[in-house]
């Protein structure tokens, strides 16, 4: 077992078999599975238990069938069907399959979910989800009253605890150390700034995972942490590997109206109802079979239809209602506990005796880093990187395809966190260490010097801002060419202010708005990935939805987006070239699709 | 009271083994309640008893008064059973306290130490007296004595 | 978006006619409100800067305010448009990911569940660090000690035998320790208890929770060995039952209660 | 292998300032009963000290023990009696309320009221004790 540590230069150099990047439902699930077997340590900007997993509520969605019939190729065909056919059907199997032992390990590590009258762990219905090939909702999604996300963080980190894994907490991870060692890019190691002090450390692994979660802070509503920035999807980016499917942004349609603050779709599961100023039962209209229930995309759209045609609530007309006012008291407590009380705190409403004001909000990258089903990373449509993994919502399988189904996502982060633990040890305990470069942790003291040291006059939170406006205004649940041009000339405009930021923090203990600057970097860069991604996406497919172009369009676009970095630095404009990969068929043929 | 240190102690970083391993805080909590209870009674009856309920309260508190009290086996197990709970379960209270606030551990030591003699010394004294005491002291000024002394 | 005429062929039970009438009413009246207003509030916060400070000192900062906007807006207002410097921990923004523990107006609270409605606004709103752990800088504090006693309570499942699948546990077994399930690791609880404040010594009532929530899980089969570990001079009985963790939960968890069913255990042994 | 990144921050150039407090915790009942029942604990002790030697001046002579039950006598003396006894009411009704907190769920939940509840005990008690007191203290010479 390596695990040493030295100082050289002020530079903190550490070595671990296994280095893993973030500690959310990912990267722990991948962290309990090397910890036992090698060196491992767990590198994460937050302290694990605040990572944003903790805040998922609905549940995890798995074909136990312990309420109702149910069978996991039912749950595959959801998944794809769901991910309007742009998933790939064998990772959407591995993922159905391995649920059921994902939620039992769960099970088995502590977590206490909600009971049936059997002493089985109970299921409820959740959006997308259904029996037999679209038949009726099915009960799947297995939870912990609606704060199963909080009970997956906690249940694993408690795990993580008691196999004494190694963490780093509050050191933000800025780049990556790969080496080419026969013309092979090998992953070498990562570099860390610790926040306490200001320092940065060297982490050298054989294997590294990284599992940095989503980057919804792009976005100005969203249902995001303000720590999801992206930085792991970032980093990889600027190391000149791809990222798949950028343009595919989840809109949860229930994010408190103008907050964000997620209502879970279990509420619906629950039996809530969507309703429209007038009260009238909109989604009747759009989804006949399943209403309420459909997939996010289709629930968030005909949302914002409404509210586009006069038929939205409030002074502005500008939100729907979200109707718990039938469920009871009784059930809104024991089932609904979190939601109903920050419906109450931070909107004043109380779910029981009114209707609750909700709109769309940025919630789910479905794109990301992409991997194969062994949660090796790809540098391009087949070449793994060796050594090099992610998992989790930074990472893209893709299982989710064009749209995420309701609790596949903490079901993603178990079964791939899983996968990358397990690959990523079995991979160092055959490989060495790949030589660190001498100057590997030059390019972010470069980073963090030019940013700390600038004279601009420029505004972090400012830039920011203006980001999330537009991105909101314009790459958002509708799209056209002209918005999303009007976007990317937006964010390029902001590219070039960047380099001006001023950091008044000089000092380098808890330097917060030094790593803010950092991270806008990166917020800056996705964002317009995202947006350039989406201008190639000449038609309408799951969470993409061009009004130029309203219909799916099989025959040129039934394939991944893969985008590579092909020159730019800090505040210089980055060239992005644009590819395509194959999607991965096994049973289910591209339909059309309704609810 | 509430107002006390910022940060913790770090002579004393996260409870070093130094401060682990067996101990009577279980005991001593629930003492703290049993003699809380009892003590209710025979301090409240004592109170009463004395300033309440003998005519001239206070004022009639004498040699004579208590003398006369405690002459009777049944005040003078009263009593005793008084001045062991209340030093006791005081002493403890104290004790907590001091680890509460006193960080320094020799003046720890010292005050824990004092608190623990002076239990004992009080004890000690006080059991003695109650069952060694002469209400009548030969060659006393017998209007000081309790009245029963004249019979003698 | 093909919108069609409004239907009304409604297969579910809809709601009860009148409470939804009750609910639209309500609504329509709270929409006829006018606009919300801003309102100047004064924030005074502690800061402590230890490369240039010798010691904390208060800070005024004026900043506009909504009404239903939260103590944390304020610090971002601070933060993003007078100074960036100010330090403070954050993530989730709604009260689940216990990053911001912090007194405002003395009293614990998490600073994205404070609402600026529920202050009194004509007077300047305090807010400093958490109290009782090492003071870093400005709003944050070291937590290294706090998760020490977290992780000393053993706080995980033990249990012998892998079922096959779930292990069986009744509905009534499940509610027996939810509350305690709840916990955040914010620590409100333990930074407002008057017995920690004197030495950081006590464990807690962050970890005694944590310890609840396995001695009273059915499937756990260490419960005793958590007590022991609780049954310490830094352990259980040092709660003075001052309520003060109660009332600063911000997840409503009744930890003294949580407390005295774990003393209440090492006496008459755990009762599930 | 240490479990967190503890041991690897650097230990600290400067001392950590442990110098000023901030505000005062603004707790509720139950902090300010704790406040109570402790400094009441403490006063009670003390007196408990000197009680027990005065009253041992019995075995010296019934001189000396009159000599000291005389200044319990004084006008001023009577008045810090009645704090005393305010003190012990206090101590031991408060005292009665937490053993009940620990014990039974219904006082936990209801442990506020349960302050005012003492306090109102508290309250009729001294209205009860103080007037019979200070008449005995105040009352002529030899009105016993
Ligand atoms: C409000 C909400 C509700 C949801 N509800 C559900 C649900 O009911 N069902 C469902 O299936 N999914 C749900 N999701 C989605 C799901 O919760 C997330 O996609 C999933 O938890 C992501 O997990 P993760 O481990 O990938 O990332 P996270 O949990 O976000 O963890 C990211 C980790 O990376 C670390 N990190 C980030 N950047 C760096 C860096 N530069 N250096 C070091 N560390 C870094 C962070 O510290 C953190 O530990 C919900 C999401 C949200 C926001
Ligand atoms: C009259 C009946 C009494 C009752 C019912 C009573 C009850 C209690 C109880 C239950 C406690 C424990 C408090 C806790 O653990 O939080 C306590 C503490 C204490 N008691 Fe008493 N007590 C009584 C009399 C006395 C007397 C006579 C003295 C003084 C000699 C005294 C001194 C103390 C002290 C110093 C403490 C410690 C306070 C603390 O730790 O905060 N008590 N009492
Ligand atoms: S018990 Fe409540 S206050 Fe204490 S750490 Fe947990 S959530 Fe925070
Ligand atoms: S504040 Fe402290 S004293 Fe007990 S009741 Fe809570 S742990
Ligand atoms: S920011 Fe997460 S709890 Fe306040």
């Amino acid at each position: 077992m390596a695990d040493q540590s030295s100082v050289t230069d002020g530079i903190h150099y550490h070595q671990h078999d296994v280095v893993i990047v973030g500690a959310g439902g990912a990267g722990m699930r991948a962290a309990i599975e090397s910890a036992p077997k090698a060196s491992t340590a767990v590198i994460t900007k937050l302290y694990p238990t605040r990572s944003h997993t903790g805040a998922a509520q609905g549940g995890m969605a798995a074909a136990l069938a312990n309420v109702e019939e149910d069978s996991n190729e039912w749950h595959t065909y959801d998944t794809v069907k769901g991910g309007d056919y742009l998933t790939d059907q064998d990772s959407a199997e591995i993922l159905t399959r391995e649920a059921i032992d994902a939620v039992y390990d769960l099970e088995n590590m502590g977590l206490p979910f909600n009971r049936t009258p059997e002493g089985k762990i109970d299921q409820r219905r959740f959006g997308g989800h259904t029996r037999d090939h679209g038949k009726a909702p099915v009960r799947r999604a297995c939870y912990a009253a609606d704060r199963t996300g909080h009970m997956i963080l906690q249940t694993l980190y408690q795990n993580c605890v008691k196999h004494g894994v190694q963490f780093f907490n509050e050191f933000y991870v800025l780049d990556l150390v790969m080496a080419e060692i026969d013309g092979v890019k090998r992953v070498s190691g990562v570099v860390a700034y610790e926040l306490a002090t200001g320092e940065i450390h060297v982490f050298q692994g054989k294997s590294v995972i990284f599992a940095t979660g989503g980057f919804g802070k792009i976005y100005k509503t969203t249902s995001n942490a303000h720590t999801l920035t992206g930085d792991g999807v970032g980093i990889v980016w600027r190391k000149g590997l791809p990222l798949e499917d950028m343009e595919f942004y989840q809109f949860h349609p229930t994010g408190l109206a103008g907050l964000g603050i997620l209502l879970t779709e279990g509420a619906r599961g629950e039996g809530a109802i969507l309703r429209n100023a007038s009260g009238e039962r909109f989604m009747e209209r759009y989804a006949p079979t399943i209403k309420d229930l459909a997939p996010r995309d289709i629930v968030a759209r005909s949302m914002v239809q409404e509210v586009l045609d006069g038929r939205g609530a409030g002074p502005h007309k500008d939100y729907v209602y979200l109707d718990c006012t039938h469920l009871g008291a009784e059930v809104l407590e024991t089932k609904l506990p979190d939601i109903t009380e920050f419906a109450r705190t931070y909107l004043g409403v109380d779910p029981v005796t009114e209707r609750v004001p909700v709109y769309p909000t940025a919630h789910y990258a479905m794109g990301g880093i992409p991997t194969n089903n062994d949660a090796e990373v790809l540098a391009d449509n087949e070449t793994v990187v060796p050594g090099l993994y992610a998992a989790g919502e930074c990472a893209c399988v893709s299982v989710h395809g064009a749209n995420r189904l309701g609790t596949n996502s903490l079901l993603d982060i178990n079964v791939f966190g899983k996968r990358a633990g397990n690959n990523a040890v079995a991979y160092a305990q055959t490989a060495d260490f790949v030589d660190l470069p001498a100057d590997a942790a030059d390019g972010v003291v470069k980073l963090l010097a030019q940013l700390r040291e600038g004279t601009g006059t420029e505004n972090v939170a400012e830039i920011r801002k203006a980001l999330q406006e537009t991105m909101d205004r314009n790459a958002q649940v509708f799209r056209t060419d002209e918005t999303l041009q009007t976007a990317l000339a937006d964010i390029a405009v902001l590219r070039t202010r960047y380099p001006n930021v001023r950091i008044h923090d000089r000092g380098r203990r808890f330097n917060t708005d030094l790593l803010e600057a950092v991270e806008l970097g990166f917020l800056l860069d996705l964002a317009e990935i995202v947006v350039v991604s989406a201008i190639n996406r000449k038609e309408s497919r799951g969470a993409h939805m061009r009004d130029d172009y309203p219909t799916r369009d099989d025959e040129n676009y039934m394939q991944h987006t893969m985008a590579y970095r092909t020159a730019g630095d800090i505040g210089l404009p980055q060239e992005i070239r644009l590819d395509w990969k194959p999607v991965r068929f096994t049973h289910y043929e591209p339909q059309e699709r309704k609810y | 009271m509430t107002a006390t240190i910022e940060n913790p102690n770090y002579a004393y970083p996260a409870r070093s083994a130094g401060r682990r391993g067996p101990n009577l805080e279980k005991a001593g909590w629930i003492f703290m309640r049993a003699s809380g209870v009892v003590l209710i009674v025979l301090i409240f009856g004592h109170l009463a008893f004395n300033l309440l309920w003998t005519p001239g309260g206070i004022r009639a508190v004498d040699f004579g008064f208590v003398g006369g009290k405690l002459a009777q086996p049944f005040w003078q197990w009263w009593d005793v059973l008084m001045l062991w709970l209340a030093i006791l379960h005081g002493s403890n209270g104290m004790r907590t306290i001091v680890n509460d606030y006193v960080h320094k551990p020799m003046i720890r030591t010292v005050a824990l130490w004092a608190i623990g003699i002076a239990a004992a010394v009080l004890i000690i004294l006080g059991t003695l007296i109650t069952f060694t005491f002469n209400p009548c002291p030969e060659g006393a000024d017998l209007s000081l004595l309790p009245s029963f002394c004249a019979e003698l | 978006m093909a919108a069609t005429q409004i239907t009304d062929n409604d297969t579910t039970p809809e709601p009860v006619d009148s409470a939804a009438e009750a609910a639209d009413r309500q609504v329509q009246a709270a929409d006829a409100i006018e606009e919300p207003q801003s309102f100047p509030v004064t924030v005074i916060v502690r800061r402590y800067d230890p490369e240039i400070d010798d010691e904390p000192r208060w800070v005024d900062y004026d900043v506009q305010m909504f009404a239903t906007e939260r103590i944390l807006d304020a610090l971002h207002r601070i933060k993003w448009e007078q100074d960036p410097s100010l330090a403070f921990r954050r993530s989730c923004a709604h009260g689940v990911c216990g990053s911001d523990a912090m007194r405002i107006n003395g009293k614990n609270r998490l600073a994205c569940k404070a609402l600026v409605k529920d202050f009194d606004t004509s007077k300047p709103i305090y807010v400093e660090a958490i109290k009782g752990l090492p003071l870093e800088k400005d709003l944050i504090v070291d937590m290294e000690p706090f998760f020490d006693s977290f992780r000393e309570i053993q706080p995980f499942l033990q249990a012998t035998g892998k079922p096959e699948k779930e292990r069986h546990q009744t509905i009534a077994q499940r509610e027996r320790f939810d509350d305690t399930t709840k916990c955040i690791l914010c620590a409100a609880c333990t930074t407002s208890c008057p017995v920690f404040w004197t030495d950081g010594q006590y464990f807690g009532p962050a970890a005694i929770v944590n310890a609840h929530r396995f001695i009273f899980d059915s499937r756990d089969e260490a419960s005793q060995v958590r007590l022991d570990i609780l049954n310490d001079r830094e352990g259980v009985w040092r709660c003075r039952t001052t309520f003060n963790c109660t009332d600063a939960c911000p997840r409503g968890i009744q930890v003294t209660k949580a407390i005295a069913e774990v003393k209440q255990a090492m006496m008459t042994g755990v009762k599930l | 292998m240490s479990e967190t990144s503890s041991s690897l921050t650097l230990p600290d150039p400067s001392p950590r300032k442990t110098t000023f407090s901030g505000t005062l915790y603004r707790g509720n009942e139950g902090m300010w009963s704790w406040v109570l029942h402790r400094i009441t604990g403490v006063a009670i002790y003390f007196f408990l000290l000197v009680h027990v030697l005065d009253t041992a001046l019995i075995r010296v002579s019934p001189e000396a023990y009159n000599a000291v039950m005389a200044t319990y006598k004084n006008p001023i003396m009577g008045l810090g009696e009645v704090v005393l006894v305010g003190a012990v009411v206090l101590h031991a009704m408060n005292g009665l309320r937490i053993i009940l907190v620990d014990a039974w769920p219904w006082a936990t939940k209801h442990q506020r009221l349960l302050f005012w509840i003492v306090m109102g005990l508290v309250a009729v008690l001294m209205l009860y004790f103080t007037p019979t007191h200070l008449i005995n203290v105040f009352s002529p010479e030899g009105g016993a």
